[in-house]
């Protein structure tokens, strides 16, 4: 399971850093929102995975051999932060593109130089 | 016995769902397989949801039970609804 | 009396609409596992004679689990609900079909 | 010992009071005192870590290694009362200058968001708790940076928002891999167990990855091209406040990671680091020489001082490490300055442009001396606060043998001055260019100035009272070397 | 019959498997976006199909919750897709 | 989307889903659920009622702006932290009311729960906020 999950996150990254390297800001963005979810399930990963209970407090009070629950509260808090700085980076797209309708980023060489 | 009946709820449930996206991929047009998305969908869902809510055995999941049925026949026509109106009205457009 | 009737009238309308989902299930699922298609598509619409609103909408959402049958669009200009229909029936089984449930509608919200 | 939450606390209550202001005159006061108060704060709780060392709380009771803990030392304190201090007059400049602008209060909101941020990142002793708060810090600089809704700000925000995201992805990254090995995500307790650890390949690994995230942020040397494009598109208060503070919260986190547990493998990381602020400085010096745009010269030069910074942290001794968190103190300061100094040119002649500006001296003088300070501050000229930050760094080079660096520490501050002296020569001793002669306010009154006057009276102070700070940066730089009772505290580990 | 009905339970995965590959099938294809919207409407079934076999299979009824706000989810979902599609041109 | 259908379905849909927001608020602390997800639930109820009508005309009667929402979320975070600066406590400490209603569930009431709100208010707020800004023009 292990293996399975990082081959996954080998994959959302090599798929992250090609979208990154696009003209395209759109497909940049996407491109941001794959790596973050691969640095996710690599937090996820760092405390292994032992299958069978999920971690929740229940009535049962018997100790079983349970995940480390600390990467996901982590996890959990920067899916959180890395949700509101999408929909940042998507808002401020729609307006770069209302104003000046372009999505290359070839274009921006305003600031440059 | 009991755990038999769940099971061939289970089975039959998932069925269903398969029946409906055979359809989605026979049908011809759209609305034909909109047709057997939405029917066979929430049908096959809702068989599901009987046979956990045997197998749980527990009021605390039959009222959630309950609740996702209702939901879903509340909103599956809905969204076939919602689907097809902007299909319809984008054929009108053209 | 009437508060009586009216858990009575639910439980056998609820009755009926459980009939009808296993018919259109079985109905479609007949018309999807065989090879040969019997559908011959087509649309109708179908006046509306409920005034209350949720009534619209639970007619809708009931026309769209009967078998054969999706309601796609309401007009208001005409008062009536755009069908489409599966079967090669004639157009009047369709609307003779949808009668029957705004009868029992009608009947409910009274 | 909650005292030591305040500064987090503080801006969030004015957050919240801010958002249901709309009037921007009202907004502006209530800023201005809002600081005010966040200094004295500071102070006060520079006052508790001189007699106390080490303050610690745990948030929500829970204990150290398994709960949050904020933890406040020299550096912390040190950096909390400079940032309130920059604060204070960028909101005094603020209130005189945004007015004009179309997006209302907004500013203000945000203002004290990265405030929060900034206060959070100094004083937590999390690491994880650390990456929520740049994120804090990052969320609330977008949002600044593109307030407005220029096109060039919008342009300017891609360019920001893309390293950025890149850099704080590399610290999640990094974060992930260090808990995987580590099993704790609280610093003291990771300096406690990696001091006894052997060198392993995956801890190095974490070790560029958060380097990797930090360069990022601070703009050291092959990750800096985010800075320059971005930093002179929005409203001078907005870049003065990014020159300021954003970079260096990035020094801070470099310092604090790489004295505190990133300890092991010496030879590299400070070969690495030397090299590469070698590098930074002689880059960004050279390119801010070839600019005629004076927010862009500025912007290089916020790169050319990270390397001295950096400089410092490469030759981990007690005396440069007090070098580099004076030069820290002193560039805060100084940059903001200079920053400020542009914006009033610009209110003067509109346009930033060196070639179409002349004449300023006799003009107004005052604005001449008000930017001579900050120019020579940073140029390192005798009694003011640059000249003993870098003879502190030069001196621990030297007694540390490290001779290359060195060298090319003192080119670089020739390097600055020159381009300071160009600054000087074009907008302030040339004749105003007959083309371009247009006036939009003739005037600056005081209140305009006043700001500057502060933080120029601050480098001058710096360099008068320079004995007594570099004694409490050279306290801070101790503590930092020898760890043990940061940890002790931290851990409960004291009798 | 402890067998045979596991057996039943797991066939109903191998059936939800044929079926997902099906609406993946008509997703790649689909000659309209709407048929996208359709099948990807599907797909949300589908998945609550297996969190609902999965939470028998490991005996834990707390997943019941997730199926709850994901039909709400994918209901608005899809009514979100097809209004954007209905905006543009 | 003009479909008089949507637009009565919202009026129900609405009730539905702010009940179920409060609930995953509610029990949040112990079992899946919480602030962030109830606080989506509720904005989502706001996204499809301006969906199924039109999102200017929804923000233009709006009663109580985004940025309100995202003030009284962080009020309700600074209000579970202020228990904690008073006493001998520490910052952020959980304190804790039991609370029995007549129905099955047992609610405990606390500095959490008001953490908790804080969180689902700031989410209503920023997404709301967003989804306007994406939707709507100038």
């Amino acid at each position: 399971m292990e293996i399975l999950l990082a081959i996954l996150i080998g994959l959302l990254y090599s798929a992250g850093v090609y979208l990154l390297l696009r003209r395209s800001i759109l497909k940049f963005i996407i491109g941001i929102i794959f790596m973050s979810n691969a640095t996710n399930l690599l937090v996820f990963l760092s405390a292994g995975i032992i299958p069978g209970k999920p971690v929740f407090i229940g009535q049962e009070t018997e100790t079983v051999l349970q995940t480390d629950p600390l990467p996901q509260a982590l996890v959990l808090t920067a899916i959180v932060i890395g949700f509101g700085i999408v929909v940042f980076t998507l808002a401020l797209k729609y307006k770069f593109f209302n104003t000046t309708g372009t999505d290359d980023l070839d274009q921006l060489k305003k600031t440059d130089s | 016995m009991n755990i038999l009946l769940v099971s061939i709820l289970l089975f039959f449930g998932s069925v269903f769902i398969l029946i409906a996206s055979i359809g989605l991929v026979r049908f011809k047009d759209l609305y034909s397989r909109m047709h057997a998305t939405t029917k066979a969908t929430s049908f096959g869902i809702l068989l599901l949801l009987l046979g956990i809510s045997i197998y749980f055995n527990s009021w605390n999941v039959a009222i959630k039970v309950v609740l996702i049925i209702n939901l879903i026949y509340f909103t599956a026509p809905l969204a076939a609804h919602s689907i097809a109106k902007s299909y319809e009205d984008k054929k009108d457009k053209e | 009396m009437k508060i009586l009737s009216i858990p009575y009238k639910l439980l056998t309308f609820l009755l009926y609409y459980l009939f009808k989902v296993i018919q259109s299930n079985i109905y479609i699922a007949y018309d999807i596992l065989t090879p040969k298609m019997h559908t011959n598509p087509g649309y109708v619409w179908v006046p509306i004679r409920i005034n209350s609103k949720f009534g619209l909408l639970f007619l809708s959402n009931l026309i769209s689990m009967t078998p054969g049958t999706l309601s796609i669009d309401y007009s208001e200009k005409k008062n009536a609900l755009l069908v489409h229909y599966l079967y090669d029936s004639k157009e009047h089984i369709v609307l003779t079909d949808i009668e029957r449930i705004q009868n029992k509608i009608i009947a409910l919200f009274k | 010992m909650n005292v030591i939450a305040l500064p987090i606390l503080f801006p969030l209550v004015l957050i919240i009071l801010l958002i249901f202001i709309r009037s921007k005159k009202i907004a502006g006061l209530i800023s201005i005192f809002a600081s005010l108060v966040l200094l004295a704060i500071s102070l006060y709780l520079l006052q508790l870590v001189i007699k106390q060392e080490v303050i610690v709380i745990q948030m929500g009771g829970w204990e150290a290694p398994y709960g949050i803990s904020l933890v406040l030392d020299y550096l912390s304190a040190i950096m909390l009362v400079v940032s309130a201090f920059i604060i204070l007059t960028i909101s005094l400049y603020a209130f005189r200058f945004i007015k004009n602008e179309n997006f209302g209060s907004r500013f203000y909101v945000f203002f004290f968001s990265i405030t929060m941020g900034l206060n959070g990142a100094f004083i937590t002793g999390d690491v994880f708790n650390l990456y929520v708060w740049f994120e804090v810090i990052l969320l609330s600089s977008f949002v600044l940076i593109t307030l407005g809704n220029r096109k060039e700000q919008l342009e300017g925000g891609i360019k920001y928002m893309a390293l950025n995201l890149i850099g704080s992805l590399f610290f999640l990254a990094g974060l992930g891999l260090l808990y995987g090995n580590t099993g704790t995500l609280n610093m003291a307790h990771l300096a406690q167990i990696l001091q006894d650890d052997q060198q392993s390949l995956l801890m190095n690994t974490s070790a560029m990855l958060f380097f990797v995230a930090f360069g990022i942020k601070a703009a050291i040397f092959p990750l800096f091209f985010w800075l320059p494009s971005s930093y002179h598109t929005p409203n001078i208060s907005v870049s003065a406040l990014f020159a300021g503070l954003l970079t260096k919260v990035g020094v801070y986190a470099l310092i604090r990671f790489f004295t505190l547990f990133f300890v092991q493998d010496q030879v590299f990381w400070h070969n690495l680091l030397l090299i590469l602020a070698g590098f930074t400085m002689v880059i960004g010096g050279m390119a801010a020489s070839t600019h005629y745009e004076t927010r862009r010269i500025l912007s290089y030069h916020i790169i050319s001082q990270i390397g001295y910074m950096i400089m410092g942290l490469g030759i981990f001794t007690p005396l440069a490490i007090a070098g580099s968190i004076f030069f820290t103190v002193h560039n805060m300061i100084a940059k903001t300055n200079t920053f400020l100094v542009a914006g009033l040119v610009s209110k003067l002649k509109g346009t930033y442009y060196l070639k179409n500006i002349g004449g300023l001296y006799k003009e107004n003088p005052v604005l001449a001396i008000l930017f001579i300070i900050p120019a020579f501050a940073l140029a390192g000229i005798p009694p003011l606060s640059g000249f003993f930050a870098k003879f502190i760094l030069i001196k621990a080079g030297i007694e540390d043998g490290h001779y290359i660096i060195t060298t090319v520490a003192i080119l670089t501050s020739l390097l600055t001055l020159y381009s300071m002296i160009k600054i000087w020569n074009e907008a302030f001793l040339k004749k105003q260019p007959e083309s371009t002669d247009m006036m939009l306010q003739s005037k600056l009154g005081f209140l305009d100035l006043f700001p500057s006057i502060l933080l120029g009276a601050a480098s001058i102070l710096l360099g008068l009272f320079a004995s007594q700070i570099f004694e409490l940066t050279l306290n801070a730089a101790n503590q930092l070397i020898n760890p043990e009772h940061y940890i002790k505290t931290v851990l409960h580990l004291l009798p | 019959m402890e067998g045979l009905s596991e057996i039943l339970i797991y066939s109903s995965f191998l059936l939800l498997i044929i079926a997902l590959v099906l609406a993946f099938f008509r997703l790649a294809k689909g000659p309209s976006v709407h048929d996208r919207i359709a099948s990807l409407d599907l797909i949300a079934s589908i998945v609550m199909g297996f969190i609902l076999l999965y939470s028998v299979l490991i005996k834990n009824a707390l997943y019941i919750d997730i199926v709850l706000v994901m039909s709400l989810i994918s209901f608005v979902g899809t009514v979100a897709i097809s209004t954007y599609l209905k905006q543009k041109p | 989307m003009n479909s008089i259908i949507l637009q009565i379905a919202s009026r129900y849909l609405k009730v539905l889903l702010w009940s179920f927001a409060v609930l995953a608020l509610l029990r949040g602390h112990n079992y899946p659920g919480g602030g962030f997800i109830g606080g989506l639930l509720a904005s989502l109820s706001v996204v499809f009622t301006s969906l199924s009508y039109s999102p200017q005309k929804i923000k233009n009667n709006l009663r109580i702006q985004p940025e309100h929402y995202i003030a009284f979320g962080l009020l309700f975070v600074l209000l579970s932290v202020l228990p904690g600066l008073s006493g001998e406590k520490f910052l952020m400490e959980g304190e804790w009311i039991s609370l029995y209603l007549p129905l099955v569930l047992t609610i405990k009431l606390g500095s959490p729960l008001l953490f908790d709100t804080g969180i689902f208010f700031g989410v209503i707020g920023v997404v709301t906020h967003f989804f306007f800004t994406l939707s709507t023009k100038e």
